[in-house]
This record gives C-alpha cells, structure tokens and sequence, in this order.
C-alpha cells in the first residue's frame, strides 16, 4: 500500500484543503442569500471531509466493504435532522 | 376482562371504534390461527422415539405468502386509519363555526377558559373555571391546548380525545360532542408528584342548559372585578 | 432519634457500599437539625430578663376593606362539603376594629450582632384544614421545625418556592405530617399547594425570635427585647412593607403602630425570599423612616 | 497461543475478577444482571402494592425511610413522589440492567466465540472494561435511591422538561445521577459493541461462512450494530439533559425557548432501536432452542436473516410512533404509522418460520424447549397487540394507558425474560459443566406461564376502559374506580408470580454443584459450542475448527443420528467434496 | 486442501473484512463517534431552524479569522500525522518519532487557542447562565446559542485532548522502538482517530463559524 507515490500527493491534499479553508472564509462573508451560503459552505466542508477520509485515513485504498462501512451511519443522521426539522 | 371499547360519545368515536374492532378482528383471527397451530404441532409432532424429523430447509413459495398477506394486511389497516387520523389531528380540519376555549394545563390542575360568545379570549365576558369544562352537545369545540410548566396530557376518554400540552406549543385540539352528561378528564402523561390529582369533569350541556350556565357565569362575572378574570387567563 | 433510625432502616435496602457516604448526605438534613437541637438546651436566651423591655405592634387598616372573591371549590367536592357558605379569599382579612390580620411584624434592625439565639425545640404547624392553610402567615426561626398537617386526608402537596433557602415539593397523599425547616433566614418564603390553586401561605424565617402576626384586632406581640433602638417591619402579602422606629426602655410594652390602605396595593412591592440580614451594618443607627 | 499456555498461573483475582475470558465475563454479566432483575421485580411489587390497594399502609413499609414511606399511626404509607421513582427505576433497572445485559452481555459474551469456533473476542481487554464500567453504573443508578430527594421521577423515558429542571418534581441529585449512570452504561455497551463487530467479522472459523452462523450469532451480531448506532445518540441527549440540569443551559428547557420535543426525537431515535436490541437477541436464541427442540432444521433460514436484517433497517425509521400524540407535526404521523405498520411484517415471517420449524419435527419438550415455546405464543400476543398502536386514531385512545404497559410486557416479560429462562437453561452446561434440573424446570415453566398470563392479560382489558399509565392512585379518578378490583387481582397474581420465581433461583443455584454432570454436549446440538468441553477451557478451541455445514443439520438423511456437528467432516471422500473455505466469503 | 492435513498453521479464520482487528474495531468505535456527533450538532441544526433569531450572524459574536487559522493549524496537524504513519511504514523510526511530535505540538496549539476562545467569550458574558459565573452581562438568547456551542466545540476539544494523551502513549512506544514496517498498528489507528477528529473539526467549523 505504501507506494513511493504517496510523498507528493499529502503535501498536494494538504494545499487543497489550505485552498478550500480560505474560500470557505471568504465565501461566508459575501452578500448571498442565506440558503445558497448556506448549501455552497456546506459542499465545501463535505468536499474537504471527503478528502481527508479517503487520503488521510487510506480509505481509497481499503476493500469496498470499508467503505460501506464507514459511510452507514450518515444516513441516519439525516433521517433524524430532516425528520425533526419538519416540526419547524 | 372485556376487550370492548367503553361507549363513544363525540364525532370522532364511530371511526376510532370501527378502526379498534377492524384491528381486533383481524389479529383476533391471527392469534387464534397461529396459537392453535403452535398448539396443534407440539401435540401432533411431538417426541417419537427411533423416527426422525422431516429434513426440510424452508419453501420460498411459503416465505412469499406469509411476507405479501400481512404486508397487504397492514398496509390496509394503515391506509384506512389517514382519513380519521387527518380528521382529529389536522388543524385545518377544525370545522369553521367552532366555539373556542384555551385549556391551560399546570401542575395539577387544569385552567379552563371559554372564550365567551364574541368568540376572543381576553374580553370581558370569558369564563374561565378550574378543572370542570362546560361543553354545549352537538357543537364542535376548538381548544388551544397549552401547559405553563411541564408536559401534561388532556385526556377524553368519552370523546376519544388525547394531546399532550407541551409548554412553549399553542396544539389545536377539537370534538364535537353528541350527548350530554358529565365525563371525565384526566391527565394521561407523567407530570409530577401528584399527577393522579389532575383529575376534571367535562359538563356537555343541552344548547338550553349551555346558554343558562353563560349566563349564570357573566351574572356572577359582574359583582366580582372583571379585572380578576383577564388577569386569571 | 427517629431520623436516625430512618436512616438505619434506609441501610437495609438492597443498595451497594456507595449507599453509605450518600446516606451521609441523605440524612444531613435530619442530622443539622438534632446537632441544633443539643445545642439550644444548654444555652438559655441571652436576653437579660430583668432589663428586658417588649414590643407590641398594632396595626390598622384605613378605609373600606376590598371586596374578597369566592373560592369556586367545585373541583375539590369533599373540600366543598366543609362550608355552609362559600368560602372567601383570605387576601385581605380586616377584622371588627379596623385591624389588619395575617401581618406578619418582626425586629428587622438594632439587635447585637454578636448575640445569637438558640433555636427553640418546639415546631411550628401549618394545618391544610378545607383546603386552606391555618394559619396562613406564620413566623418560624432558621433551623425550627415547621411542621406541615395534613387534616383533610386527601391529596395536598407543599411547593415551597424561597430564593434563599432550599425550596422543596412534597406531597402529602394521606392525614400526616412532614417536618421541614429553613436554615437561612428569609423573609417570606411563599408556599402553595398546586392540586389547589387558591391555597397560598408564607413563612417568616428569622434568625431570632421576635417576630409575631397580627390577630383580627390587629395586634402582635414581639417579645421581650434588651433596651435599644430597634426598626421593626411589617409585611402584608398584598401592600407590601412598611417599617418604623421604635426604642425599647426597661419594664415598659413600646407601642408601635402601622397603617396600611387599599391605595398601597397599586405599587406595593411584596418581598418574598429577598435575604434580610437583622445584624444590618451600623446596627444603632437607625434606619432613614421609609414608609 | 500463549494466551492458553500460561492460563492456569493466573492469580486468583485475574482468573476470576478482572478476567478477560469471554466466558468469566459472561457469568459476571449474569450474576450482575440476576441481582438487577430481582431489584427490578422487588421495586414492581411495591409499585404492584400501591396500584392494588392505594392509601393503605405497605407491609414492611416502615423499613423503608421517610422520604419514601409517609409515617402515619396506622402505618407506612407509600408517598407519590417515592411511587414515580419506583416507575422510573422499574422501567430503568429493568430494561438497562437486567434485559439488556442478560442478551447481550451474558449471551454475546458466552456464544459468539464458541459458535464462531474463535478462541476469544477480538479486544479481550476491552471486553473487561466493559464490564467493569457496566456494574458501577448499575451501583451509581441504586445509589441514588439513597441521596436527598429521592431517585429519578420522570418515567424511564425522563421526558423533559419535568426531567430537565428539579423544581418540578423536587429531585435534583438524583435525576443527575441517573443520567451519569446511564452516560457510563453506555460506554460499556459501546466497548461491548465494537468487540462484537470486529469478532463476528474478522475471526469466524475457517468454512464458517456468513450464512452458517446460528441465528443466535446473526441476532446479535445485528444487535451489535443497532448499538453500536443508537447508544452514542443517548448518550448526546443525556448530556444536554445534564447540562440542563446542572449549568443552566437550556436545550429542552421552554422558558428559555428550548425543544422538549428535541428530547423526545432524540430518545426515541435512541429508544426504538433499543426495544429491538431488546428482541432480536431473544429471537436468536429461540431459533437456536426450537430447531433443537424439534430436531429439525430452523425453517427459512435465510428468510430468517434477512428478517432479522429487515428489523434492523427499519428500526431507524419508525420512532415516531411513541409520540403521536406528543405535539408532533400530525403530517409525520401519517409517515410513521405507514413504516411502523411495515415492521410488523419481518417480526410475522420470523413466527411462521417458527411454527415451519416445529411442524412435522421430532418434538423434545426439555425446559428450553418449552420456554421457547412460551417464548413464541407470548410474542404472537405482544406482536398482534402492537399493531392497534400502530394505527393512529386507535393510538389517540390507548396511548399511556394500561394496554401499553400490557403490550410492553407481553413482549419484554413474555418475550426476552422467556427466551432468557431458555437460554440460560439451554447454555447452563456450557457455563457451569452442569445440567438444571428438568422436573422443577417444567414446574418452573407451568407456574410462571400461567402466572404470567393472569397478571398481564387483564392489563389490556383495564387499558381499553381508559385506566391511564403511572397513576399513583387511581380511586383519586371516579371513572377508574369500578376497575379497582382487576388492579387488586393484578397485584395478588403478581405477588405470586415472583414467589413462583425462587423455583428457578434454587434450581440456578443448588445445580451449580448438585446439578447432572453435562458432557460436551448434552442436547445433542450442532453448533461448535458443543464440540467443546463443558465448560471449555481457556482459549476454546484445542485445534481452530473447520466448518462444513450449517448449524441445523438435524435429522439430516446422509447420518444416522438426528444431528450433524457442524465441523464433523463429511462422512466419505466420495460425498460431495467439502466446501472449500473460499478466500473471498460470499 | 485435503482434509487430512489441516493442522494449525493454515486454518486462518474466514477473510471477514480483509483488514487487521485493531484497524476494523477503530473504524467501527469512529462509527460509533458520528452518531454521538450526529446527536450534538443534529439537535444545534433542529435548536437554530427552530429560534433563528437567537444565533448571531456568523463572525458577529464568534472570531472567525482566529478559528479559521485554528483549523489550518488542525489540518496541518492531520498532515503531520499521516507523514508519521507514511515513515513508520518504511520503518524509518526517527521520521515516526519526529512527526509524532509535530503532530502533538500542533494538536495541543489547537486546544491552547480554543481555550483561550472560551475565556475571552465568557468575559465578553457569552456564557448560558451568566449570573451563575458572575459575568457582567451575557450576550441575549445565550442560553440557547452557547449552549450548542460549548457542548459541540468543548465536546470536539475534549476528542482532541483525549487524542493528544494517546499519542503521548505512542510516542513514549515509539521511543521504546516498539514499532516497525510491519508492526504499526498503534500508529495507524491513532492516525485513523487523528484524522477523524479533524474531520469532525471541518464540518464543525463550517456549520458553527460561518453559516
């Protein structure tokens, strides 16, 4: 699994999420709607979480299964959000 | 050890009792099925020395049949319960020419006020009385159902009603009742130490009786200030 | 004895050995009462009888008393069944004379801060008789029992709500009695029962005993005190307070009056649980007169 | 395997104390949650008092303190504020410490190796951990018995805001320590969880496929897994609950525009996968029992998996069903009502699987036998009486009444505490190298079965008349008074009820030395727990099994006796050839 | 592999999962970890669509350049931490060791900045009961707002500083010599725990800071 390739590719995912934090910052204090801030920050963040689940804790290379795994209790935070949400 | 509904007497209890004996039926008859099965097999197969069992692993087919009938069972009892359900709980189901209450829960009591007959809380000729409800018959009555401390639960058993009062939540709640007589209301949700005190009756009157007790009330209303009333809401 | 005994029988239970140091606090409150208790038998009053002065108040209502309204007790039939006649609120009790009841009148400033009183044995009843509290002022000292009468035998609770003390909710389901007692002293501590929302009381919890309420005629007595200036204070639970001057001489009954009206309900301010300190600082100066 | 070599040195505290054996563990889990079932049944039959004759001095009241018991002349006599402690910590102690660690402490602990053919769970440390925080939760919630106030009073679901603020109810430590002691309960069900997992997926024997573990190992492997998702959410509420008791914030507080809702979403989004944490290992366990029972293979055995797996899914979905009248939006109300109706359907398909098991079997009423049985008819009744909450507008009617608490116990007592009676009965053996005596066992099984019935039966009858839950004192209601009888014929029959139970605590206590000595496997089972030694050393295994079958090859046609072990090779070369352990399981 | 000769050596369990226990039972305890997040952030979500009105514009009472460098110091600090596993892997001791302690340095500069954030918000009197810490004023509605946000953030720095202890543990291991190429599971698991923690840090500083 540890590839010589791997040296380049922290310091490249390393800058990406560098990069992606400053956007975040500076696309918070335009003057957008609240809802489409909102949604263009939240994809960000998914994006930068994504990145460091896959590169940073190897999940890229790990059996499919992993994966499955590591995503099943997303769904049910969901669930339960939007569920409760549609009280308000 | 009856399993019958005691009598209903508002618009909701056809639906709820028909709703309550169609379930009965139907896992009546289950429950007969299944437990005379089980009772017949343990009889019919049970230990014969020297003679195995029958070596069968399962029959899809049979699966098939006992996952579609109940699915299609309770699906049905499901979709037959969304029209009453939508009729007791929807807010704008509340028929238009109901006659309006706040029904203040507390820890333990229950501050009942009529809205009067302009129909706006906070006038002069509201009516709030402690713990006992005054209903006309055949009238629906919309009640803003609120609660100043905790969660208690406004109980009817007669008219089928039951909402929790949740502080910090105005909860619409409506019946109609369809004979008069005195009822009980109780407090169905844990709500402190003395949560069996939180006892009431509702008084359905005739339209006759109904007007006479508004009236008794305001005469009553007028000797003491008025300003003890609004400050009571 | 019995709180002990309580919490002997309470070690029977089926809990585990951690069950010991909770009992410690489990029954501290049992066990500060009977340290108190030993102590008040040696020390007697250190008031010096033979140059001791009293205190009578009498206080006066100018003025039509207001109208009360009716209890409506429907929701409690078997209380109802108790009174020929309606029963009345007790807000507002003016009796024959002019004298206003239920006044609660007490030393608030001038006693020697370094005197301190011992805490009388005895305990104090506040009744629950047709639903209603009797009596429904009532003046107890920091760490006195109060005791709390359940004379109705149906349902009643005691929801005690001081800013000072501890408040506690109980509920007394049956004819009994449950014991209670304040260790900080607070000037009106307001007690309901919420089964009966018309069932209010109020408790004066004071650091010594010179304390009294007023009877119909609107008279109490406050004791005998060592001679001094002292200010005393009386306190209604819909006018407020008022205090005055008064200077206790040796042998004599200092008098001192108040007078309360229906006007003073418009602003009054009704101090419940406000923590009122009788040792206040400069002890002999007194108090600007504030009416 | 040094593990297994240097076993017997082991200091007495380390073999028998802190012991990282799954099968120590395993009875330290029982013995604790024995001790928690019989607090639980003592404080219901205080609750059991007060609900049958209401007002009146309890025997052996003046035993108890007088925070709990008021002191009258004629008396003591139990005070409301005690009686919704009582309510509350029935409810707790028995579904966190007593069912809960029964299914999945005891039997995750005790099977999941020996039928997976591991020699240990996969964190052997961790797994005495879990323990070792499980017990003193379970002292801390007793203890607070004990602190000024009394324990907690807001029902074992602690809704807020009554729960969230002393001031209503009077107790303050007390609710405090109960959330702390459910906070550390969790974290022992996590170490639990996660050891589960990783043993079940990563240390099955070789040929011990996904689909010839018993259905016991599925339930719980399964249970695992709505642990493992569910606790951690209660454990969140439980904090801010906390918080909201202690340093004033105010997540559930309304005076401060917080959500009393959010508790409840929250508790239940715990609270119904919870319940059927509470089923599902039972489930398991009955399979296991009535294949062996009626010496026949479990009927659809993959229908019965991916009923189990069916359960698990949507147990996340249907939450909303506890608070249909709660003040919820009535819109999700519909929603729930369809998904809760559908979960009836994988827990209907498990019962007729059941019954297919039993029908034309070789039927061996032994004492297992018979609690599973009881196990299935009671959790038919529990099942069926399900589906009239499932149905809102019957709900609006029943809900916190009485046929709750009989539809809750049908499946609670019926189910789980009857599949418990055959697991322990069935495993015995296995712990202790001895048999439970069979003729008390059946007098056991009759007395408690009928008992049962009489106690909850009339619960639903009572419920349908309106009687209310957790009434301190139901003559206070007029429309409850006719009923008062039934509660009085409830608290005798009860009172009997948990007499009858010393029969099954003498029978657990005196076979542990006088008990018939039990080879490696007395009930002529198959799964690998019984190629072992009764009770198998440490380590289980001399030599790591290999699996050639599935679990319930009763009465199978190619062998003589009527079970197969399931790593007996296969009888001759020429038979079909074994299945090779494939390196990629299916 | 004829029946016969099966001894030990070569009944390897069933495949399962195809990764090493200790790694499967991190991901798994991780799984548990999102719900418990999942619970804090899932009620602050249903808390602020419920009462908007008592959570401040982002920046207006939260210091977002300060916590925007904060989680840039985490990142780096993730980076860190998977150049200690990649050296480990090569068996190159000295590079574990070294990034190790970057990694720690940087985790414990996180915590040290997010303490400092709470104390200078509590005297500013963002606190949920302010008279209970005798605090001049307190910010309105912050019984609601502070408490999502101390629970969430003080629950993710009690994560971090729970992870920096732990890896005290394997850094004193590390020293010892106790890893090597093919014995690095402590690592990759304290990396794996590592990097979750970031994680939950991104989309925490996302959803609190700036929206």
């Amino acid at each position: 699994m540890a590839g010589n390739g791997q040296e380049p590719r922290y310091f490249l995912i390393w800058f990406i999420l560098f990069v992606l934090t400053m956007a975040e910052v500076g696309y918070a204090f335009l003057a957008l709607p609240q809802w489409l801030l909102a949604t263009g920050l939240i994809l960000m963040a998914l994006w930068k979480a994504l990145l460091v689940a896959l590169y940073y804790m190897h999940l890229k290379f790990e059996p499919k299964r992993l994966w499955i795994l590591a995503a099943s209790p997303l769904p049910l935070a969901v669930i339960l959000v939007i569920a409760v949400l549609t009280e308000f | 050890m009856s399993w019958l509904l005691p009598d209903s007497y508002s618009t909701f209890g056809p639906d709820v009792d028909f709703l309550y004996y169609a379930i009965l039926v139907v896992t009546g008859v289950v429950f007969v099925i299944t437990e005379a099965l089980l009772v017949y097999f343990v009889i019919r197969y049970r230990r014969r020395d020297g003679q195995k069992a029958t070596y069968i692993h399962g029959s899809t087919k049979a699966e098939i049949i006992w996952t579609a009938v109940p699915f299609i069972a309770v699906l049905g009892l499901a979709f037959i319960s969304i029209p009453s359900w939508n009729m007791m709980k929807n807010p704008d189901s509340v028929p238009a020419d109901a006659l309006d209450y706040i029904v203040n829960a507390k820890q333990f009591e229950w501050e009942i006020t009529y809205a009067g007959a302009d129909g706006v809380t906070g006038t002069a000729d509201d009516i709030s009385t402690i713990n006992i409800m005054h209903v006309p018959v055949n009238q629906a009555v919309n009640i803003t159902l609120r609660s100043e401390d905790v969660l208690h639960s406004f109980f009817l058993p007669e008219m089928r009603v039951k909402q929790d009062a949740v502080p910090g939540m105005d909860i619409t709640v409506w019946f109609e009742a369809t004979r008069a007589g005195a009822y009980p209301i109780g407090c169905a949700e844990l709500c402190g130490n003395l949560h069996t005190t939180m006892g009431g009756t509702l008084n359905v009157y005739e339209a006759a009786d109904f007007e006479a007790w508004v009236a008794s009330q305001s005469a009553d209303a007028d000797d003491a200030d008025d300003a003890d009333d609004q400050e009571d809401q | 004895m019995r709180d002990l005994f309580g919490c002997g029988r309470a070690m029977l239970m089926a809990t585990a050995a951690v069950f010991a140091t909770a009992c410690g606090g489990g029954g501290g409150e049992a066990g500060g009462g009977m340290e108190q208790e030993a102590a008040g038998e040696e020390m007697a009053s250190p008031v010096d009888m033979a140059t001791a002065g009293g205190i009578h108040a009498m206080v006066m209502f100018e003025g039509m008393a207001p109208e009360m309204d009716a209890i409506d007790m429907a929701s409690e039939p078997n209380c109802a069944a108790r009174y020929t006649d309606t029963p009345m609120a007790e807000e507002v009790v003016v009796g024959g004379g002019g004298g206003l009841a239920n006044v609660f009148v007490y030393v608030r400033e001038g006693l020697d801060a370094g005197m301190s009183f011992p805490t009388p044995g005895g305990a104090v009843v506040m009744d629950q008789v047709g639903c209603r509290y009797v009596p429904r002022v009532v003046g107890v000292q920091a760490g006195q029992d109060l005791t709390f009468r359940n004379s109705d035998g149906l349902p009643h609770n005691i929801n005690a709500s001081p800013s000072e003390n501890r408040g506690f909710n109980i509920s007394q389901p049956v004819n009994m009695d449950t014991n209670r007692n304040f260790p900080l002293a607070e000037v009106m501590v307001p007690v309901r029962c919420d089964v009966h929302g018309w069932m209010s009381a109020y408790v004066g919890v004071l650091d010594h005993p010179f304390h009294g309420v007023t009877d119909m005629e609107g008279g109490a007595d406050l004791g005998m005190l060592p001679p001094g200036d002292y200010v005393v204070e009386a306190w209604h639970e819909r006018y407020g307070t008022q205090t005055a001057s008064v200077t206790v001489t040796t042998g004599e009954t200092a008098m001192v009056s108040f007078s309360f009206s229906e006007a003073m309900a418009a602003n009054a301010v009704v101090p419940m649980g406000e923590p009122i300190d009788p040792h206040g600082p400069g002890a002999h100066t007194l108090a600007p007169e504030a009416h | 395997m040094d593990a297994h070599a240097h076993a017997h040195e082991m200091p007495w505290i380390r073999r028998y104390i802190f012991s990282t054996d799954h099968k120590t563990i395993a009875i330290q889990f029982l013995l604790m949650s024995l001790f928690f079932l019989v607090v639980g049944g003592l404080l219901a039959m205080m609750m059991r008092w007060q609900l049958g004759f209401p007002s009146e001095p309890m025997p052996g009241g003046m035993l108890l303190p007088d925070e709990m018991m008021a002191p009258t002349p004629a008396g003591a006599i139990m005070l409301p504020e005690f009686y919704n402690s009582l309510v509350t910590m029935h409810g707790t102690i028995m579904i966190f410490f007593a069912i809960m660690p029964l299914l999945v402490g005891v039997f995750g602990n005790l099977l999941i190796p020996l039928q997976i053919g591991a020699d240990d769970m996969a964190f052997p440390r961790l797994n005495m951990a879990s323990f070792w925080m499980a017990f003193p939760a379970g002292l801390l919630m007793l203890a607070s018995f004990a602190v000024e106030g009394g324990a907690a009073g807001a029902g074992w679901t602690s809704y807020a805001p009554l729960s969230a603020s002393g001031e209503y109810t009077g107790v303050y430590l007390g609710q405090q320590l109960w959330l702390i002691s459910l906070t550390i309960l969790g974290f022992a069900s996590l170490a639990g969880a996660v050891n589960y997992i990783t043993t079940i997926i990563n240390m099955r024997a070789p040929g011990m496929t996904w689909f010839r573990m018993p259905l016991a190992t599925w339930a719980l492997f399964i249970t695992a897994i709505l642990i493992l998702l569910a606790i951690p959410i209660l454990a969140g509420a439980l904090i801010m609950l906390l918080f909201d008791q202690t340093i004033g914030t105010a997540f559930f507080l309304p005076a401060s525009d917080g959500e009393p809702l959010l508790w409840q979403h929250l508790f239940w989004f715990f609270g119904h996968p919870e319940v059927y944490i509470l089923i599902l290992p039972a489930m398991g366990i009955t399979s296991d029992v009535l294949a062996n029972g009626a010496r026949k293979p479990v009927f659809g055995y993959h229908a019965m998996v991916l009923a189990i797996v069916a359960i698990a899914f949507l147990s996340w979905i249907v939450w909303g069903h506890h608070m249909f009248q709660s003040g919820m939006n009535p819109m999700l109300g519909t929603t729930f009502m369809i998904t809760t109706m559908v979960i009836a359907v994988p827990s209907a398909i498990k019962v007729f699987n059941w019954l297919g098991t039993i029908y034309k079997g070789n039927i061996h009423l032994h004492t297992p036998m018979l609690h599973a049985l009881g196990f299935v008819s009671m959790f038919i009744i529990g099942g069926l009486s399900g589906v009239f909450m499932a149905s809102t507008p019957v709900d609006v009617y029943i809900h916190d009444t009485y046929f709750i608490v009989a539809h809750l116990h049908y499946v609670l007592f019926g189910g789980s505490l009857f599949a418990i009676f055959a697991g322990i009965t069935f495993w015995y053996p296995k712990m202790f190298g001895r048999l439970m005596n069979e003729k008390w066992g059946r007098i056991h099984f009759w007395l408690t079965m009928i008992l049962y019935n009489i106690v909850f039966w009339p619960m639903h009858s009572i419920g349908i008349q309106g009687h209310m839950r957790r009434i301190y004192d139901p003559t206070q209601y007029e429309f409850l008074q006719p009923l008062q009888p039934i509660n009085q014929f409830i608290t005798m029959a009860a009172f009997a009820l948990v007499a009858v139970q010393v029969i099954y605590a003498l029978n657990f206590i005196i076979s542990i030395w006088k008990g018939k000595k039990a080879g490696n496997n007395p009930w002529k089972a198959n799964s690998l727990e019984w190629t072992v030694p009764s009770p198998p050393p440490h380590g289980n295994f001399e030599l790591v099994p290999i699996v050639y079958r599935g679990p319930y090859e009763y009465s199978a046609p190619d062998v003589e006796e009527d079970y197969w072990l399931q790593d007996a090779p296969p009888p001759s070369e020429t038979a079909a050839p074994a299945l090779e352990p494939q390196p990629v399981a299916d | 592999m004829s029946q016969a000769a099966a001894s030990t050596a070569d009944r390897h369990p069933m495949p399962g999962m195809m990764v090493y226990n200790v790694k499967l039972g991190m991901w798994i305890f991780l799984l548990s970890e999102v719900m418990f997040f999942t619970a804090l952030i899932g009620s602050y979500i249903i808390l602020r669509f419920a009462h908007p009105d008592h959570f401040a514009e982002p920046g207006a009472v939260l210091n977002v350049p300060l916590t925007a460098f904060n989680t840039f110091v985490l990142i780096c600090s993730s980076v860190s931490m998977v150049k200690a596993y990649a050296a480990i892997t090569q068996g190159d001791q000295k590079g574990l060791r070294f990034w190790l302690l970057v990694t720690i340095l940087l985790g414990t500069f996180f915590v040290g900045v997010q303490v400092v954030e709470y104390i200078i918000l509590a005297r500013e009197g963002f606190v949920p009961m302010a008279e209970l810490y005798g605090v001049a004023h307190e910010i309105e509605g912050a019984a609601l707002y502070g408490a999502t946000f101390y629970t969430m953030t003080g629950f993710h720095g009690t994560h971090v500083t729970i992870g920096i202890l732990c890896m005290w543990f394997v850094l004193y291991r590390a020293w010892q010599g106790k890893y090597s190429a093919d014995n690095y599971g402590a690592v990759e698991i304290m990396g794996l725990y590592w990097h979750f923690v970031d994680l939950v840090w991104i989309i925490l500083f996302t959803i609190v800071y700036l929206i």
